[in-house]
């Protein structure tokens, strides 16, 4: 019943008005179809498949957009300077600036953050009892930031760190493992929770 | 013959559309007058037969009787919007590839940029700053334009002539209208293509020099009679003014009525009507371009000087 | 047309059968959509004929296409007549619409940032600089179209009754149109727009009356600190106040109005009897006397 | 098309429908598919096409990589030397060894902590789990509310405190077998505490016992890596690793609280890397060096300070070059071209005068005042001086209106008192009347002091050009026009530009200066002196260090003043003679209040002799403060009038006896004339740089050049060629300035302009490094950059100099100004003229180069400094010697400095030895008799011949002395100095003649290091502190005794060759 092809061939680019999308086999009336309408037919398939591609495409550049390139965010990955720089024991230089503390012990090295499991309050390390003792509540932890006393229910939790390419310590305080009490303990388990210190 | 700045200025992105006007205007103007050729041919010739007139169908394009008078919005005319859709996408889109958006320095309020443009579709208006004092220029006669064009359809007492294109059936509208378009348009092309630094009138191709120095003393009307006092200076001017009204006026009431149709329009015409459209006829399509041209040709500054507002 | 799948599963099934009858089921639908309920719920009006009345209602039940009528005068569909103008031109404002919105993505008005992030879109927003281009010259384009529009509106006479008041319309929103277009130019805040922008306020400081520096302005108590011109910057110098009510402007107020006006324009083509010609001539000797006022 | 057709209306169709029948499927695909290309354009240039730097960097990892590939056998090839090395294999020894002795302990303390450490892990689990449950039940505890609730809970507590917990424990002495113990909870936490602090113990034990091993660890670390030039072996592996997982991606420094982003590095990748890359490394790809100057890295950490804030540039595009480096006409901060970078320093460094890594700005500044363009232009801070009187004038003046204010102030207050109707009241107008009285004497205090300090400023006050007042008494009149038509020919590479003259304006100009000359009174007439002495003077005095002789390739000496070579057929001989004697010596004093030059009437009318030095500075008319002196840099060196003859007769022999000059200069005389020169005078500036008379006050005639840098474009003429250099490219700053100091007429080309309008820009000589330089530093002049909204400096980058370093630079502009730099090495690495001298390059006149003054307040005494610079002979009587090394030749000049400017002089040199301020000395106890015979014995001990170079101010024995008198020691120098100076004159300065050591370290003291006299028998003092204490209280009589002890004086003969075999022979 289709007597104009072209007309159809003109609109299947709107599906959404109801016409075929693609022309179902152009037959007039009494069913014999000719070379003519095949070849309107093969057109009608280039501008639906040329503006389908084109609708498809913007639709993945919008995509795009919404990724700009750069950032304007402060990162939290920071390099902390070359294991030889700390000494066995507990490292304060960071407490200020980066809220973290670098433990290092013969044979390992690691990043504490200084962040009370119990209220979130700042321990401070106390040299003479080599222990932390959280102000607020009087939690307590070793110097490898396990709880031993007070109301702290888990370890303090650690950051990640990696050596970089240039032999410097890169910290990542976006990235922390903890050691939950009865919970799977990702200290020393986690191969970025720590350095292995020969 | 600086064929660089000439090109600079052209080739500026944001000037790109004032080019493009200069060419689709144009042929738009001709697209659309010569059908109305055509119309009046066929106009003329039922005019000269009536009994043709009785029975033809009085279109210009073809029709057949087995014809549809109507056709489907769809697909007839959705598949026309739908082509002209495409092909302003695709302009569009090599436009914006191949010509970036212009970005100046950052806004910095103690350094003039010289010359300073308005965007292009108000130089026009910057352009009439040249003649009249701001509050004018800047402020009553863009009032006065959109007032004139919103009250064009109610003057407009012509019976014939809706929806098809032609000329002899509406001389007086389309010359009013027409004047007053292309007197818009000239405005834009000399602001931005003529106006140089300081916006001095650079000849096209004339280098555009900011240290140019130009003799221009701008006298008053009044001045050129030798009239110092503000008395004086007031009636003389409004004599000028009520003057070129009452000659324009006259001029303009000797073209509105020639030829049977017009007149017959005049007379359907209502004294309202009438009056409105002499005001905007005069001020606007007569007045700006007299104005200017004293200013251009004659450096005539003020005709009218009273203490508050000067014309 | 096909035969009933429940018959063939009574005729002896069993599941394969079955199975092969919902694939072939499926097959169908798939070659005709518009025979799934899915296709039905969503397009309310069958579609298998078409019909002069099918197409009519595809235009008529189809929320973007019911501005227009289902069928027009045969001839209007010309390009010469219409030009398209009209039509081009709203297509723009939406494309323009598309672009503005995504550009408000990466744009802060603030005298700081507005630059700077000019100077982000154009470097390093995936295609930022091809939507900031967009968006600035559709937005000429606009313009442009616009005055033809017009320009054929008066050639062929069709602002005249009943159409005046559409005409009207229409101005306001040309003057929609070009303070968008202002308003717009701003934004940047370069130099090209803020000079432009002062040159363009400066005149509001001489309007009669309201203007500080317009005639009786003074006297009536006007300063640059209560005029026009304070009232569209929000400050007596183009500054950030300025800057934040450009944008509102731009992006809010001024989009919102044109688009209750354009509603309006388009309603009131339909109500004055669709587009106006091309209308059969009418001669001099066929004018009525004046209809009675 | 039958269902177009309105029901009814009959079927048969008459030809195709134009509408309906017409296809649009044609032009629809062509539009769809045009369409479609455009996007794909679209897609390019968004992914690669705006994208430059994604291929830049795939080609930096490339080259980079093959780079560090290329590097790596180097490296390896270094280290093995370094390992090779014996300190080395040394350090490697001990530190096997330290670890050998700290083993045995090591283990021992591993074992322990092993086993407290399983003993805590069994401990842990329990007591945890112990201490949770009863933490949870204390919660419970404390949340409930009814009493026998509590009374339960309590009761489940002691339960579970109870237990009990049964741990197996390992005994401590970790034998193997295992006791099950039961413990309470109590005990539980007992031994877990236990635990713990034992293993803290042990963990710090381990600590202290690797204490030694980790130190020696540090030092091999360290002194491979001091020896190792470049990377290490693991740090190019760790490169290379960077460069695998390198991702293409913008790279950005965004400094939040600056508002800075910089992108640079998304091309520039090499700049920061620890390698140095040429451009020849990264295969002549000059995109990719490295930062050529680390050490400004250093000081200014691009994580800190960006990039753009001292390239300019455009930090945040990437898109392409030209925006990038923002040479585009909207950008207004360009990239500074390569020979113009260190122009971006001066933005925050404006103050500073020399600036250590910035030779080329520094070299501009210097040109700036050199060349005399602060006389035309002024540049705020440059002229100091002038400026400094200005603003005192004013101070003053607004004190003496505040002082009067307070004073009627005073006055009201009195009077209230005295009306008061109560006493309180009267009591508190008087307290403020007594408050006001102290204020006002206070600001005549402080009137007092500026009035000084405005006599100080004056008395530095200088000029660049001589002073015309004098050409009368000075200059052959023929000669005039001849210099004035072209300088440069006849004495190439002088400070005095070309004038583009006409004849008559040479003419009358010339008639103006000669005629407003003063006539009198006229140099006293001397006699002719020796020419050679005086050649052989003019050579040796230091006479060279300033000004230069001989012409083209022959001309030796410095550029700071002028080439002497034609002197002679210019001069008057006379004048030349008091000149050379005292360059200071004015003809007559200038009164600044009366604005004109006194005679001896002025004096003799107030009965006065006719005398104007600093003790008589003030006008006898009028009392204001005159100008004393020749507003010259010139110092006096102090000669005799005989050695002023000889020099003059010298320098009057020089001359071309082929150059010819008009005879005829009658026109000089010429009145009329005189009136057109004085105005060709004030137009062309010609006071600026000269003093003359009437024209004194002449103000500045050039544009002020502090902000050049930033000025906007449209405000820089460039006349009509302003389109060409648009076209060339050179429509900028840089071309700008370029162009105008290699042709300052040149933006004057096609205009049609009178004389008297065209450019007075004078051509100045400049080589092509010179005009860089002034480019250099006019491009860095720029407005504030901390102010202005999008691109800011921001504050907190501003330089804030501590007091040493604004002491240091307040200190250059006077060395810069006296040219100190002649005579004296100063900075490190920097040669004196002198130094350059062929003369010099003999090894035995080398000794008699001024010293070197960069470690000068380390030795010397700062009030003694200050005494020496204003006073260099050190005595007022005997003046025409040196004060301390009276055996040089070249002789330390008296300056006149102003108390001011020896005070920034004191202070500069304590800032460049980092001596604190004020020096306190510190005590010496004195020697008692026995310590006095020792030191005595020492002294004179052949051993220890001191006195054989040191003068002792007996003639015959100083004509061969060749370093100072130890008299001098108590008050010029310091003893700490002395001291490490005794120990080790080579280390504080290289090459002294001084022998280092003398004294070997003996304990903890030092003794000397030869046969010591037998007094010193038992005594087990320092040795150098006795000596030291020795010399710091000698007395001229102990010195005429330790003389009369010393053999007599040596024969050149023997002191040529002690020079030779010992050469102890101190500075």
């Amino acid at each position: 019943m289709d007597t104009q092809p072209s007309t159809v061939g003109a609109v299947t680019p709107k599906p959404a008005q109801g016409a075929k999308p693609t022309g179902k086999p152009a037959v007039d009336a009494s069913g014999k179809s000719s070379p003519e309408l095949e070849h309107l037919r093969m057109r009608r398939r280039l501008i639906w498949v040329a503006t389908g591609g084109f609708l498809v495409t913007n639709l993945l550049m919008f995509l795009r957009f919404f990724f700009p390139r750069t950032l304007f965010e402060p990162s939290l990955k920071f390099r902390i300077g070359s294991p030889s720089d700390f000494g066995l024991g507990v490292d304060e230089r960071f407490k200020q600036s980066h809220r973290i503390w670098v433990v290092r012990l013969p044979d390992k090295l690691f990043v504490i953050v200084a962040k009370c499991t119990h209220l979130g309050c700042t321990p401070n390390w106390i040299e003479t009892e080599n222990k932390f003792k959280c102000p607020c509540h009087g939690s307590g932890y070793d110097m490898e930031g396990r709880n031993f006393e007070g109301p702290a229910p888990r370890p303090m939790d650690r950051a990640e760190v990696e050596l970089d390419a240039e032999g410097q310590i890169v910290v990542d305080t976006s990235r922390l493992y903890q050691c939950p009490a009865g919970g799977k303990c990702e200290f020393d388990t986690d191969p970025n929770s720590y350095l292995a210190m020969s | 013959m600086d064929w660089a700045q000439l090109w600079h200025i052209v080739s500026l992105p944001d000037n790109l559309p004032i080019v493009a006007l200069a060419v689709l205007v144009p042929f738009y103007a001709w697209y659309g007058l010569r059908q109305a050729r055509k119309t009046d041919q066929l106009i003329g010739t039922l005019e000269a037969n009536p009994e043709m007139a009785a029975t033809h169908h009085r279109k210009v394009h073809p029709w057949q009787p087995a014809w549809a008078r109507e056709v489907q919005v769809w697909p007839y005319l959705l598949r026309i919007e739908f082509l002209a859709a495409v092909i302003v996408t695709a302009v569009l889109l090599v436009w914006s590839i191949t010509l970036d958006a212009p970005l100046e320095e950052p806004a910095n309020p103690n350094h003039t940029m010289n010359p300073s443009k308005a965007p292009w579709y108000f130089v026009g208006l910057q352009e009439m700053l040249v003649y009249f004092d701001p509050w004018f220029a800047g402020v009553v006669l863009p009032t006065l334009i959109i007032i004139g064009l919103m009250a064009f359809p109610y003057i407009d007492a012509n019976p014939l002539g809706v929806g098809y294109y032609t000329i002899r059936q509406r001389t007086v509208a389309l010359a009013s209208f027409g004047i007053g378009f292309l007197m818009w348009l000239t405005l834009i092309f000399i602001g931005t293509f003529i106006r140089g630094p300081g916006w001095m009138w650079f000849s096209p191709g004339r280098t555009w020099d900011h240290t140019r120095v130009v003799y221009e003393t701008n006298r008053n009307l009044p001045d050129l009679f030798g009239i110092t006092g503000p008395w004086g200076k007031a009636i003389l001017g409004i004599i000028a003014v009520g003057a070129f009204y009452a000659v324009a006026g006259w001029a303009s009431h000797k073209l509105v009525t020639r030829g049977s149709l017009n007149q017959k329009i005049y007379e359907r015409t209502n004294l309202l009507q009438y009056a409105t459209f002499q005001f905007f006829a005069i001020t606007i399509l007569a007045g700006l371009p007299a104005k200017m041209l004293l200013r251009l040709l004659f450096r005539i500054k003020y005709v009218l000087i009273t203490p508050w507002v000067n014309i | 047309m096909e035969p009933d799948p429940n018959n063939e599963q009574k005729a002896g099934g069993g599941l394969l059968a079955r199975a092969r009858e919902e694939v072939k089921e499926l097959r169908q639908d798939l070659k005709e959509p518009q025979k799934t309920q899915l296709w039905k719920s969503v397009f309310r009006v069958k579609h298998e004929r078409t019909d002069p009345r099918t197409r009519a209602l595809g235009v008529l039940s189809n929320v973007f296409l019911h501005l227009h009528p289902a069928r027009i005068n045969r001839d209007a569909v010309r390009y010469s007549y219409t030009w398209g103008m009209g039509g081009i031109t709203f297509y723009l404002f939406l494309v323009l619409t598309v672009t503005g919105v995504l550009l408000m993505f990466y744009y802060h008005p603030t005298k700081l940032q507005a630059f700077r992030d000019i100077l982000f879109l154009e470097h390093d927003v995936p295609f930022g600089r091809l939507l900031r281009n967009m968006h600035r010259w559709a937005a000429h384009l606009m313009i442009i179209t616009l005055w033809l529009h017009m320009f054929r509106v008066v050639l062929t006479g069709s602002y005249k009754r009943p159409r005046e008041f559409n005409w009207c319309v229409g101005v306001i929103l040309l003057v929609l149109t070009l303070l968008l277009s202002f308003t717009g130019y701003l934004l940047p805040d370069d130099q090209l727009g803020f000079w432009a922008v002062t040159v363009g306020t400066n005149m509001a400081r001489a309007t009669p009356l309201l203007g500080s520096e317009g005639p009786l302005g003074p006297q009536l108590g006007m300063t640059p600190f209560n005029d026009v011109r304070f009232a569209l910057l929000g400050g007596s110098i183009v500054d950030a106040n300025a800057l934040l009510r450009a944008y509102i402007w731009h992006c809010i107020a001024i989009p919102l109005i044109a688009a209750v006006f354009m509603g309006v324009h388009f309603w009131r083509v339909r109500k004055d009897g669709g587009i106006s010609g091309p209308a059969p001539v009418m001669l001099e000797s066929e004018i009525k006397p004046p209809p009675p006022k | 098309m039958a269902r177009d057709v309105n029901p009814g209306a009959d079927r048969q169709s008459t030809g195709p429908d134009p509408i309906v029948d017409k296809s649009l499927s044609g032009p629809l695909l062509i539009a769809a598919f045009v369409m479609f290309l455009a996007l794909g354009w679209a897609l390019y240039a968004e992914l690669y096409g705006g994208r430059p730097w994604k291929n830049h960097q795939r080609r930096f990892v490339s080259l980079y990589t093959s780079y560090l590939k290329k590097l790596r056998p180097r490296q390896l090839a270094a280290e093995k030397a370094a390992f090779a090395s014996p300190e080395l294999q040394k350090l490697e020894e001990q530190l096997t060894a330290a670890e050998r002795s700290a083993g045995p302990r090591l283990s021992e303390i591993d074992r322990q902590l092993t086993s407290i450490r399983h003993r805590l892990a069994i401990l842990k689990e329990p007591f945890q789990d112990a201490r949770a449950k009863i933490a949870a039940l204390t919660y419970e505890l404390e949340h409930a509310t009814s009493a026998n609730g509590k009374r339960s809970i309590r009761h489940d507590i002691e339960e579970a405190k109870k237990g009990p917990f049964r741990v197996a424990l390992p005994p401590e002495d970790g034998k193997a077998l295992i006791v099950p113990a039961s413990l309470t909870f109590g005990e539980l936490e007992r031994r877990f505490a236990e635990c713990k602090s034992r293993e803290a113990q042990l963990i710090a034990q381990q600590n202290e016992v690797t204490s030694e091993s980790r130190e020696l660890r540090r030092k091999r670390n360290d002194y491979l890596s001091e020896r190792l030039v470049g990377l290490t072996q693991q740090q190019i592996d760790g490169l290379l690793r960077k460069m695998n997982e390198f991702r293409v991606e913008i790279k950005q420094i965004h400094i939040e609280e600056a508002g800075l982003v910089e992108r640079c590095e998304s091309c520039h990748l090499g700049i920061r890397e620890p390698v140095t890359m040429t451009a020849a490394d990264m295969g002549g790809n000059p995109l990719f060096v490295s930062h050529p100057v680390k050490d400004l890295m250093a000081i200014h950490d691009p994580n800190r300070f960006g990039c753009s804030p001292c390239h300019n540039g455009n930090g945040l595009a990437v898109s392409s070059v030209r925006k990038a480096h923002g040479n585009y006409e909207h950008w207004l901060w360009p990239l500074f071209a390569k020979e113009n970078t260190e122009a971006g320093c001066l933005q925050c460094h404006f103050k500073d005068r020399v600036l250590e890594h910035a030779p080329v700005l520094t070299r501009g500044r210097d040109l700036y005042e050199l060349k005399g363009c602060a006389g035309c232009h002024r540049y705020e801070g440059v002229d100091r001086d002038a400026d400094g009187v200005a603003d005192v004038r004013k101070e003053i003046q607004n004190l003496q209106t505040r002082q009067k204010e307070s004073r009627l102030e005073m006055d009201r207050e009195i009077k209230n008192g005295d009306q008061a109707n109560s006493n309180e009241e009267a009591q508190k107008h008087f307290a403020r009347a007594e408050n006001l009285r102290v204020t006002v004497s206070n600001i005549d205090a402080m009137i007092g002091e500026l009035e000084q300090k405005s006599k100080f400023l004056m008395q530095d006050l200088k000029k660049i050009g001589p002073n015309l007042k004098d050409v009368r008494l000075k200059l052959r009149r023929n000669w005039l026009p001849v210099w004035l038509r072209d300088p440069h020919a006849f004495r190439p590479g002088t400070k005095m530009p070309k004038f583009r003259l006409t004849d008559d304006e040479i003419r009358a100009i010339s008639a103006f200066i000669w005629q407003s000359g003063l006539d009198g009174p006229l140099p006293v007439p001397q006699a002719k002196g020796d020419a050679a002495k005086g050649k052989e003077l003019f050579e040796t005095r230091g006479c060279l260090a300033c000004h230069s002789i001989g012409e083209g390739d022959q001309r030796i000496g410095g550029e700071f003043a002028a080439n002497l070579s034609r002197l002679g057929e210019k001069a008057n001989y006379d004048y030349i003679v008091r000149w050379v004697h005292n360059p200071r010596e004015r003809t007559r004093p200038y009164c600044p209040h009366e604005k004109r030059d006194l005679g001896p009437e002025d004096y003799s009318r107030h009965g006065l002799p006719f005398v104007a030095d600093p003790d008589h500075s003030s006008c006898p008319n009028d009392g204001s403060e005159l100008q004393i002196q020749n507003m010259t840099v010139m110092p006096s060196l102090r000669l005799s009038t005989e050695e002023s003859r000889d020099i003059a007769t010298y320098l009057m022999g020089l001359k071309h006896e082929y150059a010819a000059y008009p005879a005829d200069v009658s026109y000089m005389e010429d009145a009329s004339l005189a009136a057109r020169g004085k105005q060709m005078v004030g137009r062309y500036g010609c006071a600026s740089c000269h003093e003359i008379k009437t024209l004194e006050e002449a103000p500045r005639i050039g544009t002020e050049l502090t902000r050049e840098g930033s000025k906007p474009m449209e405000q820089l003429d460039f006349g009509l060629l302003e389109h060409k250099a648009r076209k060339e490219g050179w429509y900028s700053h840089r071309g700008f300035v370029e162009r105008k100091l290699n042709d300052p007429a040149v933006y004057d080309q096609g205009r049609e302009k009178a004389p008297e309008d065209r450019l007075r820009m004078p051509n100045v000589q400049l080589t092509q490094a010179d005009s860089r330089a002034l480019t250099t530093f006019l491009l860095g002049s720029v407005d504030s950059p901390f102010r202005g909204e999008f691109r800011a400096i921001p504050a907190q980058f501003r330089y804030l100099p501590t007091d040493q370093q604004r002491d240091l630079q307040e200190g250059w502009w006077v060395i810069k100004k006296y040219n100190c730099m002649g005579c004296h090495t100063i900075q490190v690495g920097q040669k004196s003229v002198l130094s350059a001298l062929p003369r010099y390059q003999d090894p035995d006149w080398k000794e008699q180069l001024p010293p070197s003054l960069l470690q000068e307040a380390a030795r010397t005494n700062p009030g003694w400094l200050a005494r020496f610079l204003s006073n260099p002979a050190l005595s007022e009587e005997d003046v025409h010697r040196n004060g301390v090394r009276t055996y040089l030749a070249a002789r330390m000049p008296t300056f006149n400095f102003s108390p001011n400017e020896v005070r920034i002089l004191v202070r500069f040199f304590e800032a460049a030895a980092g001596q604190p301020n004020p020096y306190i000395a510190l005590k010496l106890e004195p020697l008692d008799e026995r310590e006095r015979l020792m030191s005595r014995a020492l002294f004179s001990s052949q051993a220890a011949p001191c006195l054989k170079c040191h003068l002792t101010g007996d003639e015959r024995h100083d004509r061969y002395a060749t370093a100072p008198n130890f008299l001098m020691a108590k008050e010029r120098l310091k003893p700490s100095w002395t001291a490490r100076w005794m120990l080790d004159p080579q280390a504080i300065s290289p090459g002294t003649a001084m022998p280092s050591g003398l004294f070997h370290r003996d304990g903890d003291r030092w003794t000397f290091a030869g046969p010591t006299p037998n007094v010193f028998k038992g005594y087990n003092g320092d040795h150098v502190q006795l000596l030291l204490r020795y010399m710091f209280e000698l007395t001229p009589e102990e010195q005429r005794r330790l003389t009369r002890a010393v053999p007599t004086a040596p024969t050149a003969a023997t002191r040529q060759s002690e020079t030779v075999s010992s050469g102890v022979r101190s500075r």
